[in-house]
């Protein structure tokens, strides 16, 4: 074989131009040397954060530990709290995209920097990682610390499958981020539309390592949905019946239900497109008997429930945040429930509404444009609910309550343009506007981020130990409000003025004072990342006088409070028997908490497992190769995934036995501190004295 | 309120949309969408005004009343079902009139007869057809005022929808198939026109004119247009080249700009809906092309 | 005719005596031999008029589902598969809303896109 | 027979590891919710060649294409390899010297009559090509593809996974990963008879009729 087909065969499609610098080096042009730099910029920024990254694994020797104790890990708590890193990561990418398309904008009044194609593949990588690598590991991450704690579980079902999901989703994200450095990503949005990315008008990489990205995460979120549900089926404490979990739980057997059921559309949508791509298929083409009206239902199939996937766990958050900073119990705790229920199972009947405009008969939008609405009414009762939740609470305004208060006043501003867009006579003079942009975002940003960053900081002491500092906790969740108002209110305006979602550019001098406004928000919210970096950076500096070993810094209800912080890996030294809702604030009051057990148990613990890296790194090896058409990589990619299957099969010894002595010893230990540990009113929790143990609000004096 | 700001701005800029309707169908669509807001703002306000309300008078230390184990009544539980149900009926009933009434594929109500219009999407322009007249235009759709407009649209290229915010509803255009639109404005007057759906790297290019005129006016458009060069099948040819109406312009030599074809192909529409539906290597030889 | 009799304790578990279990299984299988049979030998000699062929293919299937479903995955109406039930049920829920409401829907436009 | 064994087919675990029968329900369950989702997959691939078979841009229809007598061939093939597999379950459940032979014998029976299976559909779609029904000719036609050739997949897919236990039992005897493995393969070689009742019914049959 010659050097050249060598190099084909290895290299595939990949060459020169894939760099991001190369155009510019190659065609220097005003506009191409501002993207050429812009685009090199973050890729050299993504690929220094790697180097400082293997750097001071290296220096600090972290390696092995980063292995063992993490990669490996099959605890549910560890694979939660790397989801929610993997989130963090990807949000600041895609925040930062988010800023140089506003900044594009406000200046984009006939003409702006950003070339077309740029502004193209900054807001198709946008939606498609905060969506896929921001909102979904963020919100997976946290059912997977939380739920299992809540319900008085050891670990989730299936531990192995567990690291599985989570090697899956971050082999997607990485694809994204490596489409930084051999380019272009897509242009053709996050809901990659048909024709237009098929090959005969997107014939480069982009819509490639849009499909194998989404598809990649799509199969690990069904997996992650799958262990959620037959969690929560099997592995509730004794006593804790359904009624009796924790809001949240309902929440995440609902979203895991949504999961289990609405990605394989989504997984079918990007397969049909890749066979359209690759084999000449016909399903979305315009030609040969393809129709591109079946990717749009198949894709909002899975596009609608995705939008109570992203919803109803921030649902969950908040009413254990209101309700355990109200010091009162939930209000509606049935209503709630089954308000979740309803607007699960009716997410299902609604996916029309996003392409009302696509010509079907009145009365068949008339039926999905009413369903939309029903989904209002459970939606509303759950917004009650959570105001009598304060209504006679003892409401403390820490950050998590300042992200719910926020939430509450702008979800139902969100709500209401909703169901203007439910309408679909409305819909025929909005949709593809920025009015559609700004209701989405003000779902998803009150709805699914606040809810998120309240779960970060009311859960993080019971993850590490010790509570994240207040004030820049304050700053933060305040910029991320003001910020996100003047950042999309303006689009709802932009909207009725008719602009056109993802252009580039405008000629009407009317949109300017708008964007300028708009960009201003964006500034602010780029602030509130700034300072939850500072708060973290403080929090972790001054961690000594933040612990809380005793582990129920909030006066908290459910049952992960009951345990030491950070959790010990076997969450409970024996496993709680329930009787009650609200089990760990039902216990305090009646003086029976922090009760040693008569007996303990040897506890057996899933070993580790290289089984999930193996699986990611095969995953990314086979994604990477079907887009740039190493087809050899590919293979090799999908043969090491099999083989590590097939290779765990054979293992037999898969589980770690902790002796019981060894966790009486721990246990007794934690509970001899707790009982010399002195407790703490309400007031004084943002104090150096809170150390875990709270005086229930109820035994307050007042 | 942002829409509030929005309909001020409106009133100043002469930014047509559908709050400043210029058109029957974009009226309907104002007076829908007060009446849902106004509907919405029943169970918003109360949240917007409550919810600090309460914080504020609930708040730890503040010496209110305290009920931690207070968590039903079963009368809040029927207003706060009932509340959201009777609003949603009333905002269901709006909904089914108005998606039947606006349809957009049904016949506005008027005595006069509708001009019918064939809009073809392509990459990144639009081709208006005037069957009737045997004329077309470029990215410039003219009609007269006193007549409703009775549009068939498709798309050379990819999916696109066409817009018109001043005179209301959108419609998809997609290639091998076509939809429906109809359309109407009060009085003679110019408005912006696009594309809403993403199609590539000139999609904010892809602006045009429609254009209400009195009956003579028109009638003079279309004697004018009448006198171009035909649509042939170098025009065509040029037409489903990547490219805005001024590279367009530039490609037939067209000097100032409008482009007008005095002459059609017999079922030039139908033509192009099989071609784009049957062809499957000329768009793949069009990218290969770039 | 009548299905076999097996022991169903208050769990309702499919177990009885490994003969009763063994005869379900043949059961199953007799029962969906005879549910496919004559549907191939109606399409193959034509027995029956066009419509009337599409109810009893349609008839066939559904019954062939709820065989394979009784005799081999051994989902009962009570007792510990319930769990299972709900399931199947849910996603026969979930199939007709999805996959009628794809029919529904495309073929609701393809009638209005009037193609070439 | 008492209530602690048996919940799902053959579960026999013996009594006194009530730990290790919950550990296996969550696995059979866990197995069963994969197979809804997987059940929607097929289901949506359903709809979509419903609605494809009008698309077939000038090529060939269902009637040009299709033959009747191997796939009631296959039918039959399928049918029967579920009833192997049951008498499989039923070997590891009952039989009193818990011997291994007839398990395996059974399984063998089973793996035989999959490959059959995945080998004469192998054969059916060659078959297709040669008569100009390949996918890149019509929409209808890559409906097509993607359904049928997805569940010989699925097929292919369980006998591997059937050849993988086998290799275990080898290894290990009938252990309890064994066991439960093969419950929930059970899950999906029935399974997979379900789907095929649906491909036919629609496609081969409905299009014949």
């Amino acid at each position: 074989m010659t050097l050249s087909g060598f190099l084909d065969a290895a290299l595939g499609r990949l060459d020169w131009n894939a760099l991001p610098f190369w155009e510019m080096v190659a065609h220097p042009s005003a506009s191409s040397i501002i993207n050429g730099l812009i685009a090199s910029g973050a890729a050299g920024v993504m690929v220094l954060g790697a180097l400082v990254t293997v750097w001071a694994l290296t220096r600090y020797s972290l390696w092995g530990a980063l292995w063992r104790d993490w990669l490996t890990s099959l605890d549910h708590k560890k694979i939660g709290i790397m989801y929610i890193a993997l989130a963090f990561v990807m949000l600041a990418r895609a925040l930062a995209e988010a800023s140089v398309m506003r900044t594009q904008q406000a200046v984009g009044l006939g003409g702006g920097f950003l070339s077309p194609e740029h502004f193209g593949q900054l807001f198709s990588t946008h939606g498609t990682i905060m969506i896929f690598f921001m909102a979904m590991p963020f919100l997976t991450g946290v059912i997977n610390f939380v739920m299992p704690l809540q319900i008085g579980a050891r670990d989730v079902a299936f531990p192995l499958l567990n690291s599985v999901s989570l090697a899956l989703t971050a082999a997607g994200a990485a694809l994204v981020m490596a489409s930084l450095l051999l380019t272009p990503f897509s242009i053709g949005g996050w809901s990659g539309y048909p024709p237009f990315t098929e090959t005969g008008y997107s014939p480069d990489v982009g819509p490639d390592y849009w499909i194998w990205a989404v598809t990649l995460s799509s199969l690990g979120t069904t997996l992650a949905g799958m262990n959620f549900a037959v969690t929560i089926y099997k592995k509730r404490a004794p006593g804790m019946t359904m009624f009796r979990m924790p809001l949240f739980c309902w929440t995440a057997l609902c979203v895991s239900i949504l999961m289990i059921f609405a990605m394989p559309p989504l997984t079918l949508a990007t397969s049909m497109l890749a066979l359209d791509r690759y084999l000449d298929f016909h399903f979305f083409t315009n030609t040969g008997g393809g129709d591109p009206m079946l990717y749009a239902n198949m894709f909002w199939l899975f596009g609608h429930p995705e939008v109570y996937i992203l919803i109803l766990p921030a649902f969950g958050v908040y009413s254990e945040v209101i309700s355990t900073l109200s010091g009162k119990k939930l209000y509606g705790y049935t209503s709630l429930a089954l308000a979740t229920i309803c607007i699960a199972v009716l997410s299902f009947t609604v996916w029309v509404h996003h392409f009302f405009t696509m010509g079907q008969s009145a009365s068949l939008n008339a039926v999905f444009g009413i369903a939309t609405m029903l989904i209002g009414i459970p939606t509303g009762v759950k917004v009650y609910d959570w105001m009598l939740t304060l209504y006679r609470g003892r409401v403390r305004l820490g950050v998590p309550m300042i992200y719910a208060a926020g939430f509450l006043m702008l979800f139902v501003i969100g709500g209401a343009t909703g169901i203007v867009l439910a309408n679909p006579s409305l819909d025929y003079v909005t949709h593809n506007t920025l009015f559609l942009v700004a209701h989405f975002h003000n779902m998803l940003i009150p709805g699914l981020l606040f809810g998120m960053l309240a779960a970060y900081a009311f859960w993080f002491p019971k993850a590490f130990g010790f509570r994240l500092e207040e004030k820049w906790g304050r700053r933060a969740a305040v910029s991320w409000i003001a910020g996100f108002i003047l950042a999309f209110f303006p689009l709802y305006g932009l909207g009725l003025l008719g602009m056109p979602r993802r252009t580039v550019a405008f000629f009407e001098p009317a949109y300017l004072p708008f964007t300028l406004v708009a960009l201003a928000g964006a500034g602010l919210v780029l602030f509130a990342f700034g300072c939850l970096v500072a708060q973290l950076v403080v929090s972790i500096r001054e961690r000594e006088r933040r612990r809380v070993p005793a582990g129920d810094p909030w006066d908290g209800r459910s049952l992960e409070w009951s345990i030491p912080a950070p959790a010990p890996e076997w969450n409970f030294a024996v496993l709680p028997k329930v009787e009650t809702r609200d089990p760990f604030t039902e216990a305090k009051e009646q003086g029976r908490a922090y009760r040693s057990p008569e007996d303990y148990e040897d506890i057996g613990m899933p070993r580790n497992s290289a089984v999930g890296p193996i699986v990611g790194v095969a995953g990314f090896a086979c994604a990477f190769g079907l887009v740039w058409y190493m087809w050899w990589l590919a293979s090799l990619g999908a043969l090491l995934g099999l083989g590590a299957m097939l290779a765990r099969g054979f293992v037999r010894d898969t589980v770690r036995v902790i002796p019981a002595a060894e966790v009486r010893k721990a246990h007794e230990g934690w509970l001899a501190m707790v009982h010399a540990t002195p407790r703490i009113p309400r007031h004084e929790e943002n104090t150096p004295a809170n150390l875990g143990h709270a005086i229930p609000a109820s035994q307050e004096e007042q | 309120m942002p829409p509030l700001a929005a309909f001020l701005l409106l009133s100043g800029c002469g930014v047509e949309t559908f709050l400043d309707p210029q058109g029957p169908v974009a009226a309907q669509q104002r007076t829908h969408f007060w009446l849902v807001t106004a509907l919405m703002a029943l169970v918003v306000l109360p949240v917007l005004t409550l919810t600090p309300w309460l914080i504020w008078r609930y708040r730890d230390r503040g010496g209110a009343d305290y009920e931690p184990r207070w968590a039903f009544s079963r009368a809040w539980e029927v207003a706060l079902w009932g509340g959201p149900a009777l609003v949603v009926a009333v905002l269901a009933a709006l909904l089914w009139i108005n998606a039947t009434r606006l349809d957009p594929y049904a016949p506005l109500v008027s005595d006069a007869d509708p001009l019918r219009v064939q809009a073809v999407g392509y990459d990144w322009k639009w081709l208006f057809l005037y069957p009737d007249l045997g004329i077309a235009s470029v990215d410039l759709l003219a009609f007269p005022a006193a007549r409703p407009l009775e549009i068939e649209l498709t798309s050379a290229t990819v999916m696109q929808s066409f817009f018109v915010p001043a005179l209301g509803s959108q419609i998809y255009a997609m290639g091998g198939m076509s939809t429906w639109l109809h359309l109407g404005a009060d009085a003679p007057g110019r408005f912006g026109g696009e594309n809403s759906q993403y199609n590539g790297k000139g999609f904010h290019m892809q602006k045009f004119e429609a254009v209400a005129m009195d009956d003579e006016a028109f009638e003079a458009w279309a004697r004018h247009a009448a006198t171009a060069p035909a649509l042939d099948a170098a025009a065509l040819e040029a037409l489903g080249r990547e490219g805005v109406a001024s590279d367009l312009a530039r490609a037939l030599d067209r000097q100032g700009g409008e482009i007008l074809f005095g002459g059609l192909p017999d079922d030039l529409f139908a033509r192009v809906m099989s071609e784009t539906a049957k062809a499957p290597m000329a768009a793949h030889d069009r990218a290969d092309g770039q | 005719m009548s299905a076999p009799v097996e022991t169903e304790d208050e769990t309702g578990t499919p177990d009885g005596t490994p003969q009763q279990e063994l005869r379900s299984y043949l059961w199953g299988y007799g029962l969906s031999l005879l549910l496919t049979l004559p549907v191939f030998g109606a399409v193959a000699w034509d027995w029956l008029p066009r419509a009337a062929l599409w109810w009893a293919i349609g008839a066939a299937a559904v019954a062939q589902v709820a065989v394979q479903f009784r005799f081999f995955l051994h989902i009962r109406l009570k007792g510990q598969a319930k769990e299972d039930l709900q399931l199947v049920l849910f996603t026969a829920l979930i199939l007709a809303m999805m996959g009628g409401g794809t029919i529904w829907i495309l073929h609701n436009l393809d009638g209005r896109m009037g193609g070439p | 027979m008492n209530t602690e064994t048996g919940r799902h087919p053959g579960l026999n675990l013996g009594s006194g590891h009530a730990e290790a029968h919950g550990e296996a329900e969550a696995l059979v369950f866990g197995f069963w919710v994969f197979m809804m989702s997987d059940l929607v997959t097929f289901g949506l691939l359903l709809a979509t060649y419903v609605t494809m078979l009008d698309n077939l841009a000038g090529g060939p229809g269902p009637k040009d294409l299709f033959e009747l007598k191997p796939v009631f061939i296959e039918t039959l093939v399928l049918l029967t390899s579920s009833l192997t597999y049951g008498m499989a379950i039923l070997s590891l459940k009952h039989d009193p010297g818990r011997r291994v032979q007839p398990v395996l014998a059974w399984l063998g029976l089973t793996l035989v009559l999959g490959l059959a299976f995945v080998a004469m559909e192998a054969k059916d779609l060659h078959a297709l090509l040669a008569k100009g029904g390949a996918p890149q000719r019509s929409g209808f036609l890559s409906a097509f593809w993607a359904l049928v050739p997805l569940h010989a997949l699925h097929v292919t897919a369980a006998a591997l996974w059937l050849m993988a236990i086998v290799a275990q039992v080898w290894r290990f005897g009938l252990d309890t990963p064994v066991k439960t493995a093969l419950l929930r393969l059970g899950v999906l070689w029935h399974f997979l008879d379900v789907v095929w009742i649906a491909i036919i019914s629609v496609v081969f049959l409905g299009g014949l009729a």
